[in-house]
């Protein structure tokens, strides 16, 4: 067995979700390392032909996560373009989106995800981003899941402070019924565990619980219900194939290690890689410069 | 066509009037005219109702520099580097005046008023609390068929700031990278302002027509602003300051006299005067070798 | 990505179901699907309803070789040539039931099946006698905010088949010329069918993302063939055989076993076969002239 | 006085209503020589500002008038593209259409347009090509010019058998009030006049009548009521430099003639100038074989 870091299970899990299914589409915005990571390792492996679109660049291979480099590289060898609103016509309010990856502050048990704020929405104690078109998005993609760097009951709440988004139904029979697009349930992936939701009327079910990882601390962690199977699967540990190729190939410099830290270490860690992508493009220039004089 | 819509920055200001509701263009950090917020900003505006979809530094700097009455968003982050400090201040203290509407949302709004309709259905963000909290946007529209569906309302602001590749004069708009929803900004707003890299000639516009984005007719001034999005990325001519904006977003941590003197030095001098102790010629070289140094893992 | 989607023409016809809705591209003379025509006429189809939005000898030529069972258009017509004889005929003589619908409204209703969405608000044909005459696609919507508009409900054919400049084996097409509304009829349609002048590499494709008007993700099917908008035109590849078009209206004008026989003649061959009977090598390249003996007045 | 034909004279009068008004546009769709004629003539002379569009070519200049050259003249230096889609939510649904030229089977004294079928609309005596985008755009355009190569009461009559399309309101207050685009009345061209429609409640005017026309002629020839000026003005005549415009530059070959003729006359006359489309690509031809060889 592999040693590896945890966002790295996460990354292997998600990218789990990630297939090829004909006319569905997954479109990147901002630069989220994590999602990136699991879209591409998805897209090098064993969903090469699922379709990527980064910004307003459609038909994207797979790309080098960077935090300079993600915008520049999505354009390099994609195969159309298209504006965010025509985009959003198709996949995110349509029924071709494929695959959403969101994180937010807070997600409680029905699938809401609080991006807008922490305390009273009029006069929060933080006020968060706002959800982009995640609001939209979480509502109308074949596949949800929301991902976080804690597992914590400050995190996933028992009701979150406001619901920026949340989808409804999730039950595929109802989406069915609704016309709405679907393909599996909505799943929470965190450092602890994978839980599930299928049912409106049930509550998140821990599907897998991350090796060394004891149900009771799931539970205790998490701030809503929680069904607990009597038997809980062992979530599957990256292999040593995906590894390599997160490590060597999508993510040389660890962008995805980042959301992970806190603090002054965040900042110094961002730093650092913020300097390697400095280095590499300054050598380009010195090496141009080289070459004309 | 002798058409000659070019304009300078100074004059920018001029053409938003007051307490106008202002489109601007980008994404997250791609491509927000941050030339023209810069003069928005040097103009010691106050009044602007900003529109910003997908947000980061140059909603933050707005704020931070007192150029805004209200803001309607649907996100506004620096992303890596953090919340928006000034975003946060503002909102907690009751300072700033916002209207919080689905990105996606809002971009149907904007279609809506570029095609003059008074409303358009859509798949919509059931299930969120902004759809209450924002009756002026979401409705919903009954037809004769016996279908219902969710509604936005049209939106058409009184100004679109959109920040090109390049433009020629009768206004044609180019883009390569990065233009996010600029072109429905353009239709949806009164008035169309472009700033853009270089303006060129018609000729060089019409040796590319696909890549024209934004076609001249709805364009009513243009502006030519080199690096004009920086710190943001303008793919593919640079990549993102990173190293700028983490410096910004220290100073807006730090806020109080650091952040003040920030924004002086900003107003204390023209955009050409910006380019040469922001930006300077090896940094201007090293924000271009980021595209060429960002990595494709296979050309497929 | 390894996606192939391509397939021979003499395919086509077995990706068109029974009874199949089948939209068809291009516009007026340009860059109509000519070759996928001649094709379902090979196959001896009599069962398609055709959505044709500005349609000249495509539509004329489904219905005199009775491959039509329904005709839903906007527009059809053989210009300068006159009417279209064999539209005339079936629909004076009561053989051919149509639907009229005016061609930007078809065009929206269209797109709201693109879109996923009910129907679409426009303002749309008020005092034509085809709205009231179409219950079915026009009505009117009622919002929340007391608007009353009116309203086309969408439209998704079953099948749509264009003729692009090329594409690859993925299914990105592309357009320099005439595209018409192509790119709304692949998003409407539950299968898309592109045949294009020529297959292409991924990387050729990439080289002009720009062109690329119909993404592959929408496309299901895709056949080489080479002049298959002709005697249409695909600007720039080659202009319209209006000498060509001119012989058809003569044998479509002289009827009975001229018609007959014109039909036939096209069922009793190849594309390939045709391709070398009716156009041939010094044609091919005529026709491809009259793209560069274009003239353009003022370069501005 | 030059000598001028008939058309020359209808087109002049037309190409006077094409005007560079800002934001608004025309677009031409199929080829009809006399629509372009008038939209080239003005757009080389006092409307060089005004913008064109043709198929999917987005800002297009003027170009020779031809049955197989114009549209791909129309895409060589035209500054960007666009699909009919968009376009028809910009010009034609929206409030940015500038200049309409229309030519249909009947007009009435509504301003209807009959392009659908002569007879009962069932099992017409003549099907008629359908009205296109017609109906949309003479509702929707800011002028609305309807030109026909006859002016009789077969064509101009007392009520259409059918109305492919109608503008209404015609009134320019009404039309205000209602957001609609506007910029004058309705007119129509005719081989023998000028007739103009200001106000919904008010039947057409003669505006002016082409030299040697006398009003009672028009009126006679008209299907529907003519309100008659005392004092008829008579159409302004082409220039010399509109002639030869016309005919050195924009329409060489005489395109715009071609719908003036009639049966057997018509065709050859088509004939001819097809004929001389082909002997110029043909050179075209036979000059790269010269110099490939």
């Amino acid at each position: 067995m592999p040693d590896y870091e945890i966002q790295e299970l996460m990354i292997c899990r998600i990218a789990a979700e990630m297939t090829a299914e004909g006319e569905h589409i997954t479109l990147m915005g901002s630069f989220t390392p994590l999602a990136y990571a699991a879209y591409m390792l998805g897209k090098l492996t064993h969903a090469s032909d699922a379709w990527l679109a980064g910004y307003n660049a459609v038909g994207m291979p797979a790309i080098e996560l960077s935090f300079t480099g993600a915008e520049p590289a999505a354009y390099k060898a994609a195969t159309s373009r298209a504006s965010f609103t025509e985009n959003g016509h198709l996949f995110h309010l349509g029924t071709r989106g494929l695959l959403e990856c969101v994180s937010s502050a807070q997600i409680d048990g029905t699938t809401a995800i609080n991006l807008s704020a922490i305390g009273p929405y009029d006069r929060p104690k933080v006020r968060l981003p706002g959800g982009a078109g995640a609001p939209e998005v979480v509502q109308n993609y074949r596949k949800l899941v929301a991902y976080f760097s804690k597992h914590d009951r400050r995190t996933l709440v028992p009701v979150v402070d406001f619901a920026t988004g949340r989808r409804t139904p999730v039950g595929r029979e109802q989406r069915d019924a609704l016309g709405m697009a679907t393909n599996g349930p909505v799943l929470i992936v965190t450092p602890l565990a994978v839980l599930r939701k299928d049912d409106d009327e049930a509550p998140f079910a821990i599907e897998s619980a991350h090796p060394g990882v004891d149900p009771e601390t799931i539970v205790a962690q998490t701030g809503f219900e929680l069904t607990v199977p009597t038997q809980v699967p062992t979530t599957t540990e990256p292999t040593g194939a995906q590894l390599a190729l997160l490590r060597e190939r999508i993510d040389p410099r660890g962008t995805a290690r980042f959301d992970f830290l806190s603090g002054a270490e965040r900042m110094s860690y961002l730093e650092q890689i913020l300097d390697a992508e400095w280095r590499r493009a300054e050598a380009l220039v010195a090496g141009s410069a080289e070459v004309a004089s | 066509m002798t058409l000659d819509k070019t304009t300078s920055l100074e004059q920018l200001p001029d053409l938003v009037p007051p307490q106008a509701t202002v489109a601007l263009g980008g994404a997250w950090f791609a491509n927000h005219p941050m030339a023209a917020v810069r003069e928005l900003i040097r103009a010691g505006r106050d009044d602007v109702h900003a529109v910003a979809l997908l947000g980061s530094i140059d909603v933050d700097l707005l704020i931070g520099a007192g150029a805004l009455s209200r803001l309607t968003f649907g996100m506004v982050t620096l992303e890596a580097f953090g919340l928006s400090v000034n975003l946060r201040h503002a909102v907690q203290e009751g300072r700033l005046p916002i209207a919080e509407i689905p990105a996606l949302s809002l971009q149907v709004a904007l279609e809506a008023g570029g095609r003059s309709v008074p409303f358009l259905p859509l798949r919509g963000p059931v299930g969120s609390d902004l759809v209450a909290l924002h009756p002026e946007v979401f409705g919903t529209a009954t037809s004769s068929f016996g279908e219902e569906a969710m509604i936005v309302r049209a939106l058409r602001p009184d100004v679109a700031i959109v920040h090109a590749l390049r433009c020629d004069s009768a206004g044609n708009a180019q883009f390569d990278g990065t233009y996010g929803q600029d072109p429905e900004l353009a239709k949806a707003a009164d008035r169309v302002i472009v700033t853009c890299e270089e303006i060129v000639d018609r000729a060089e516009i019409a040796r590319e027509p696909h890549m024209t984005k934004i076609p001249g007719f709805l364009v009513d001034a243009v502006i030519e602003a080199p690096f004009g999005a920086h710190p943001c990325s303008h793919v593919p001519r640079y990549g993102l300051d990173a190293w700028t904006i983490h410096s910004y977003q220290e100073a807006a941590l730090a806020g109080g006299e650091t952040y003040a003197a920030h924004v002086e030095q900003l107003r204390s001098e023209s955009e050409s005067e910006y380019r040469e102790r922001v930006i300077g010629e090896h940094r201007g070289r090293v924000l271009e070798a980021l595209v060429e140094a960002a990595v494709v893992l296979e050309e497929e």
